[in-house]
């Protein structure tokens, strides 16, 4: 390793004529080398301007997928797995299968709106079974971005409910 | 009527329940925990609801979270399968309550059948009859060593709460009676919550017969020809058929009859098995299972029914149909386990790199497998199970061995291979093995496949 | 005596005649074509010997090779299936001239009902009624306008040694005569290499529904219930069920007394077909497959019956067994081709990304196909038979839609979607249809599925 | 598309000053022989705003392998295809089913002998099917180098049955 950044350098002096230039394939040449012998799947060396990266070829093992068809489009709830990624966004879900409703009472206000800044532990709404009320509240403190769900319909266990953008 | 059946369960039984739902017209929810996402019962369901994490605590025996899917999807009707929640008297009074059809008999019924020594006492008095032993459960030492002097050594101790061999204890003489007693509570303690045991007289060669029993709310009950469920590791069954081999007709009736009493006795519902131990020609109640078993298919091979549409057109109140109560043919039934018979039956778990059952005359295969399916460690170990038929027991020992052959797996360890040393094994073909029958052979690998050899050690 | 039976054929068919053997213990010889080195007949015999590059011609069809690969591998019997060599005098000659017992009847026999002009003479003589028309082969135009004039317009043409609708032309008016024998006489002899051809009175609105019969060496011959194959593309049979809806016993009792008598006239051994015309409530002889049919497996699914075992049995000389001669419940079977049917059937070929067969009860799946297999353009275009069975006709339709949803097969466009179309189909409900029901139907895709609609031109 | 041209043409102005400028196509090149050397599945190598990245092809669709097994060993004959891989050298294969015999006759010397030098068109063995005497000629002129099968056993369709190496 360290006579590889000791290389490094020396190309790197040796290039700064020719400004940045070519690359230093030889360099390269010496970390595909080390990436085949150890093993390892992926290697990225940087140092100011220069970046290697290599990575070995994928594995991954075939999938297949299972391919069963339902006679008519399914009724079926929404999956709790689908939907857009967050990146970057703490998603608030379901930890029971049951009725969502986004006020304590019907007629109430909701607990809360899209724009709204939460805190961690506040509740966000109500996700009724068997007659009980269970108070979901907020991991994180944060700004509701999203509200997933529609009040008063049902929701399964690991549905994804709020989307919220947490304060640094 | 029945317009919508949730289903409680996972893996085959959930298929099968699915499969004759549609067959029915009936709608069908699935229910599933975040491990079985790519499992084919949610995927061949009409609606599917994730009810929880991979535990099955908190999933497929999550009884909050299973009515609230069933709230929530609209369905009138829960089918609960073979274990989790099929013989969880709670779990069908709370459907009561809540205005949801159990499909299965009364919380009261369960509740009864499922206190072994009370239900025991009730074969008693429909006339059934029961192996020497207490009244019902034994209040303290004195009262076993009373029992078993009067039935005489040896005696088993079994759970009143109890199944699946779960504090169970074989005791040959007096001297042994304390300390197996003290063992046998703090299992079943442990096991059910309840250390309660009553004591039977041990039977040594016994052979597992059970009757399926299917009675309607109308009064009818109909019992159909027994299945033999002898083959079994550790009081778990591996191999059943019907009929019983060698069994005589007279016998045969003397059983169904027996069962039809017990049914009637306790104004029983639904789909149901009675199980007796066989010795010497003579049968004895043993307890009754108020569920769809495992092996029901082979019940269906010989007479034609569907079980599972019986159990919910009962449950919609219909009357039972017509059924052919003698055996056609001979039926098997395999089950094979995510397990390896060469490595004390451990546990397989991961992707099922290639998996094509068998196919042709007499086979059948109820499986939720499929080529890409990965094994996960929660639930029990049962991957498929090969159904057999043919003319006569000769031929289906034959046709099972081909099927089983044919039997593509691979990834994982199975029963399969155990099976087919099984198959040719020169006692089993004869028939009528007691359930010692596979704890009295060893296993050896020769030329790559298994074969069982007959131990020292006795039968027991 | 049958020591190691050689399947020439490849497919479903040579596993289901493999599967057969192992149950019977007969050891067995793969042959296959290069294209059919991954394939499970090649992978499940007990030996494989490759005969040649992928074209029929040079390898299924190639006599020398299979005779010789017999010979090297020491089989004393072959078993033809169905298609390629299965009714080929010349072969099954040869097989007889080599020691190699062909696995049915006589190449005498298969020769006689080979010319279908002659065997409509035999089948006269014992007494099987025919549609008027000509006694044998017209000998020119002169002959079939005698003939045509004496049974009365529509006639039809058949080649004499034809079948499948080739070399077959129906005729409406005198005037159309003389062309219509022209262009007959010129497909027959193209496709037959004879241009020979007969008269047939036509029968507009008729039913397919032919008698499976089994006869031994020793002089018995049975026959099983009707199959009804009137369900047709183009003369390709696509779903045959057993029994035939509606035929009253009485009639169902004529035909098998009729196929007897024909199996007897002409000395008949092993399993062959009686194909008739039903129609006004009479039956008339069509033509005799002197070999197994694809649709076998409906019968064995209403009899019990293993006619490949019977098949070779009576190959070995042995006697018939005993069989159930009336039907038990009500089968179905389905033809699964690798076939878009929303683009005019057009031929499929390529790798079968996921398949996974449906299970549960009353349902048998033949086939060879895998997650992974290829499907080459050289054969027929057969993937799988499904093979449904239940207690009565519409139990049979609503289990066969379940199994049809639940079979899962991607990569290639199947027949799949138009068994649903037709299970949905009123007429089909109803039963009986005739062999005109398709092309009296157009195809509509609503909502993703296929549906049938009755077009506006007659069934014909 | 033409907005793309010019800009295109704006930014080869711009670089006008670092020589002849574009694309450095033979460091492209030596990065693609070493991806292809190596085995590896990717590499990326930058160098202020000059950067290259090379992946090697996406791994064939998966394929699910059979996996029938027979309950014993099969009797089954060799397959024709299996068999080491003969680089170079020309293998003759079986055109038809039949027995294998290295002599014109019983009792007769062989057709050939490994280590013989053979002419195209020269008789090299007869495979009988059907009592018909094969003789199967080698398609090249060379030296026979492996004789495969035992004389009279059987072969099937393309089983290998010599190995000859040409005569350049």
């Amino acid at each position: 390793m360290s006579e590889l950044r000791e290389r490094t350098a020396r190309e790197r002096a040796g290039a700064e004529g020719d400004q940045e230039e070519s690359l230093p394939l030889e360099t390269v040449r010496q970390v595909v080398e080390l990436l085949v012998e150890s093993g390892v799947g992926e290697i990225t060396v940087r140092r100011g301007e220069l970046e290697v990266s290599v990575k070995a070829k994928g594995e991954a093992a075939p999938v297949v997928q299972p391919a069963f068809q339902r006679s008519e489009a399914p009724a079926a709830p929404e999956t709790p797995d689908s939907g857009p990624e967050w990146e970057g966004l703490h998603v608030v879900r379901s930890p029971i299968v049951g009725t969502f409703y986004r006020a304590p009472a019907p007629g109430e206000e909701p607990y809360v709106e899209v724009g709204d800044r939460v805190s961690a532990g506040q509740t966000l709404c109500i996700v009724e079974a068997m007659k009980l009320m269970n108070e979901i509240p907020s991991e994180v403190a944060g700004v509701v971005r999203e509200i997933l769900v529609e009040d008063t319909s049902g929701v399964q266990y690991d549905q994804p409910l709020f989307v919220i953008e947490p304060e640094e | 009527m029945i317009n919508k059946v949730l289903v409680a369960n996972r893996g085959e039984i959930a298929l099968r329940v699915i499969r004759t739902c549609r067959e029915l017209g009936i709608p069908t929810v699935a229910v599933y925990s975040t491990a079985d996402a790519d499992s084919m019962h949610r995927l061949l369901a009409d609606e599917a609801v994730c009810i929880g994490p991979p535990p099955a605590v908190r999933s497929y025996l999550n009884i909050p979270a299973i009515i609230s899917a069933a709230e929530l999807t609209g369905a009138d009707a829960i089918h609960p399968g073979y274990g989790f929640l099929a013989e969880n008297a709670r779990f069908a009074e709370i459907c009561e309550r809540c205005g949801i059809k159990f499909i299965g008999p009364s919380s009261e019924v369960i509740s009864k059948m499922g206190d072994k020594a009370a239900a025991r006492r009730i074969a008693w008095e429909a006339g059934v009859p029961i192996t020497p032993g207490s009244e019902g459960v034994c209040s303290d030492a004195g009262e076993v060593r009373r029992v078993a002097r009067e039935v005489g050594y040896p005696i088993v101790l079994k759970a009143s709460a109890g199944g699946g061999g779960k504090g169970m204890r074989v005791v040959r003489s007096e001297e042994e009676l304390e300390a197996a007693l003290t063992a046998a509570r703090a299992e079943a303690e442990a096991a059910f919550g309840s250390g309660a045991v009553y004591v039977e007289r041990f039977v040594e060669r016994l052979r597992h017969v059970e009757v399926q029993v299917l009675a309607d709310a109308h009064g009818n009950t109909v019992a159909f020809p027994e299945r033999d469920c002898s083959v079994q590791r550790r009081y778990q069954k591996l191999i059943e058929e019907s009929p019983a081999p060698g069994l005589e007709p007279e016998l045969r009736g003397r059983m169904q009859d027996a069962a039809v009493a017990l049914a009637e006795e306790i104004g029983y519902e639904g789909a149901g098995t009675v199980e007796f131990v066989l010795a010497d020609g003579e049968f004895y109640f043993m307890e009754m299972n108020t569920r769809l078993q495992v092996e029901h298919p082979v019940t269906e091979m010989v007479t034609g029914a569907d079980l599972v549409a019986e159990q919910i057109r009962v449950a919609a109140g219909e009357r039972l149909g017509e059924h052919n109560l003698e055996p056609v043919g001979h039926a098997m039934e395999f089950r094979i386990n995510a397990e390896d018979p060469r490595r004390n039956f451990l546990p397989q778990t991961g992707p099922v790199e290639f998996y094509n059952p068998p196919g042709g005359p007499g086979v059948r295969v109820d499986s939720h497998l499929y080529t890409g399916y990965t094994i996960t460690p929660y639930y029990d170990s049962l991957l498929a199970k090969l159904v057999v038929w043919a003319e006569d027991r000769a031929a289906v020992v034959r046709r099972s061995l081909r099927a089983l052959e044919e039997f593509a797996f691979t990834g994982v360890e199975t029963t399969i291979p155990l099976h087919m040393a099984i198959l040719e094994d020169e006692e089993f073909a004869r028939g009528g093995v007691p359930t010692g029958f596979l704890a009295a052979r060893s296993f050896q690998s020769s030329e790559g496949r298994l074969r069982l050899s007959a131990a020292a050690r006795a039968a027991s």
